[in-house]
């Protein structure tokens, strides 16, 4: 499953794999913001937290119809479902080369873009920590979803009205963790939270994903 | 007979209003579908039963 | 003479046919005696006043709601466990009464908050949790119009229904968590067994939920001998296709 | 050890296509399968391949031996050859490419992306990433397609090399492909128009 990884690794990086898609998205996304609600400093700042965490959320979205997509028409999907590694432990890496390739460049732009949005001192720390934390379970969420509509033509739009309420729950817990940090409040109760929501899904989705994807490719 | 709704009469109108219409739009649609699956299935017997 | 007898569609639609007349009558007069009761004879509220009769509407749609969810949930497992058509079909069928009943839900909660909240929405964690989970009935209705073959259809939408179903309720942890509420106590807390609602609106109220649990039954018995038929019509359709 | 398949149902979206297949593969052998298009090869080739299980019937012998060959490689357009050889080698266990290389002639193409390759070229690679997967079943399908006539002709060495060296195979081909293997043709088997055998379409019949 090592190699699984090294190989989805490789070819993010290589031209044409989508690297740095979902950073510039978040770029993209994060200087919009100010020419929509007004450049006052102070309202920017009370957003920032919010705007920054929905700006990872949808940079992750974008990337997942790529994911299984690609694998399912070169016919890389039939082989890897044939193959002795369990199902469950290649989705699960690749929920792992989602999150390293698209969520942790998120995670260390975030603060660069922060300043953008002149979000407040104390919130830095905690909008790493808080994305650092809640980025593991937008890929693996996001796995269950493409391997739910691999098989579908024109299958993103769908996969983005699966993904999105299944989010919920971590966008709320996330970008409250981020508020509170930033107003200086304590974040330990939702940091715990998304945490907890984080390992929950790392653990059961990619069972859930596997059966999905064999059902797929029946 | 009509009950005095006072100043929020509007609301309990329109409140009761979309729910019967909402109520009788899923109920015209589902006899609809079904008259046309109906319909859809009488043809596809009859077309097997002739080169059954 | 078991329950699973009724997993054959046939006979499923056959049985359907002798009871549904009966449960659209019975579900009709339960429906209108309650809206009627409760709409002309019930007095106003002294601090709402008359938009308290919303909650003849809002209370049972709003559980009809959760209902319908939760009876997909189990059909789900039916189907994926016993692999049994009729209720991945009913499944199917229950999911647009479920969304219909969720906007009620919402549009009558929202009317009926606005004098209180001066504003026609105003975020409040039940009423958002609606929101939510009348999103995850889109996606359900999307994904089982979006895969042509029926089984694979079927198969998928049973696994999101699952993982929704976790979700769900992890939303709604999240959503009071997120906003601490304006929403009134539960009218009817079936676990404590109290009644924050007096006894002239209590009757009308029970009517109006059983008539909208009948209602609910009727509609997708009804809908789900329609997905029968249509899967009849292209089994036909195949098999007369792959015969010529 | 023999692949054994005995008395087989296939059905594809619902529909019962084969019915009653019954084949027998020992090593060293080779089976092609004929029969108009639609007739259920490639359906049978996934059911043994595990994608999909079947009906009625039983496989025996093909946990972990086969090796799935469809018509798209496998092959990652952005890996060079070798890294995709690496890679499917790491899967399957196997860290050694360097003889799959050489049976197929892709020394030079050893660090040309797989997106550049010709058809010929490409299948030459899917071929090296079968023999890499070290499975002794091969299923094939269509494995000829858009391969001018040397194309084939390697190719056919190839197998008959896979063949001597002890493994077997199954393709689902319409071109002659000079190999010395029985065919068996599927027309017999197919499913009659109503046949049900468990189909799932045939609650609604």
């Amino acid at each position: 499953m090592i190699a699984l990884l090294l190989r989805d690794l490789r070819l993010a990086l290589r031209a044409g794999g989508g690297f740095g898609l979902g950073l510039a998205f978040f770029l993209i996304l994060t200087v919009l913001v100010p020419f929509s609600v007004g450049p006052q400093s102070t309202l920017l700042g009370t957003i920032a937290p919010g705007i920054l965490w929905l700006g990872a959320l949808l940079a992750c979205l974008l990337s997942l119809d790529r994911l299984l997509a690609l694998d399912f028409e070169d016919g890389s999907l039939d082989v890897l479902a044939t193959a002795p590694i369990p199902l469950e432990g290649a989705l699960a890496v690749k929920g792992l080369a989602h999150w390293i390739t698209t969520g942790l460049p998120l995670v260390v732009a975030a603060p660069a873009l922060g300043v953008l949005l002149n979000l407040p001192g104390a919130g830095y720390g905690w909008l790493v920590v808080s994305l650092l934390l809640g980025t593991p379970a937008l890929s693996m969420i996001g796995v269950f979803g493409a391997a739910l509509t691999v098989g579908i033509k024109r299958g993103g739009l769908l996969l983005s009205l699966l993904v999105l309420p299944l989010y919920v729950p971590t966008l709320i817990f996330g970008a409250e963790a981020a508020r509170r940090g930033a107003a200086g409040l304590d974040p330990a109760t939702p940091l715990l939270m998304l945490t907890g929501l984080s390992l929950g899904c790392i653990a059961l989705l990619p069972f859930a994903a596997s059966a999905a994807l064999r059902m797929n490719l029946r | 007979m009509m009950p005095e709704l006072g100043k929020y009469a509007f609301e309990v109108l329109s409140a009761y209003g979309v729910s019967l219409l909402l109520l009788a739009a899923l109920l015209g649609l589902s006899i609809a579908r079904d008259r046309r699956a109906r319909a859809d299935l009488r043809h596809a017997e009859e077309e097997t039963r002739r080169n059954g | 003479m078991s329950l699973w007898e009724y997993a054959n569609p046939v006979k499923f639609l056959r049985l359907s046919e002798r009871v549904l007349p009966a449960l659209w009558v019975f579900a009709g007069l339960c429906v209108a005696t309650g809206l009627i009761w409760g709409f002309f004879a019930t007095p106003d509220d002294y601090r709402q006043g008359s938009t308290v009769k919303i909650i003849f509407l809002h209370v049972p749609s709003a559980l009809m709601a959760i209902n319908a969810w939760f009876m997909m949930l189990v059909t789900s497992l039916i189907w994926l466990i016993r692999r049994h058509h009729v209720s991945a079909l009913a499944a199917k069928a229950a999911a647009p009464v479920g969304a219909v009943m969720t906007v009620i839900a919402l549009a009558t909660g929202a009317l009926w908050g606005q004098p209180m909240w001066g504003t026609w929405w105003a975020w409040d964690p039940r009423l958002t949790s609606f929101l939510i989970l009348f999103l995850f009935y889109l996606g359900y209705i999307a994904l089982w119009e979006a895969i042509e073959d029926p089984d694979t259809a079927a198969d998928l939408t049973s696994v999101l229904c699952l993982v929704g179903s976790v979700f769900a309720v992890l939303s709604r942890y999240a959503v009071h968590f997120w906003n601490q509420g304006l929403h009134q106590g539960t009218s009817v807390p079936v676990a404590t067994g109290a009644r924050t609602v007096s006894d002239v609106f209590f009757i009308p109220l029970v009517i109006c939920m059983i008539g909208f649990g009948m209602l609910f039954v009727a509609l997708v018995l009804y809908r789900t001998g329609t997905e029968i038929r249509l899967r009849r019509t292209r089994a036909l359709l195949a098999r007369g296709a792959r015969g010529a | 050890m023999t692949l054994l398949v005995q008395n087989l149902t296939v059905a594809r979206g619902g529909v019962p296509v084969l019915t009653g297949v019954t084949l027998r593969l020992d090593a060293g052998k080779a089976l092609i399968l004929r029969g108009p298009n639609g007739a259920g090869k490639t359906t049978l080739l996934r059911t043994i391949a595990g994608l999909q299980p079947p009906l009625r019937g039983t496989i025996d012998g093909a946990e972990d031996r086969v090796a799935y060959g469809a018509h798209a490689d496998g092959l990652k357009a952005m890996l060079s050859v070798s890294e995709n050889l690496r890679f499917w080698a790491r899967v399957y266990g196997e860290h050694d490419i360097t003889a799959a290389l050489a049976a197929y002639a892709l020394e030079p193409l050893r660090d040309r992306l797989a997106g550049t390759l010709s058809a010929g070229q490409k299948r030459r690679a899917g071929l090296a990433r079968l023999m890499v997967t070290q499975r002794p079943v091969w299923l094939l399908d269509e494995p000829t397609v858009s391969l001018d006539t040397d194309a084939v002709a390697m190719f056919a060495g190839a197998v008959d090399a896979h063949l001597a060296g002890g493994g077997s195979a199954i393709l689902a081909t319409h071109i002659d492909l000079g190999l010395q293997a029985e065919t068996l043709d599927l027309t017999p088997y197919r499913a009659a128009p109503d046949a049900r055998h468990g189909a799932s379409d045939e609650a609604f019949l």
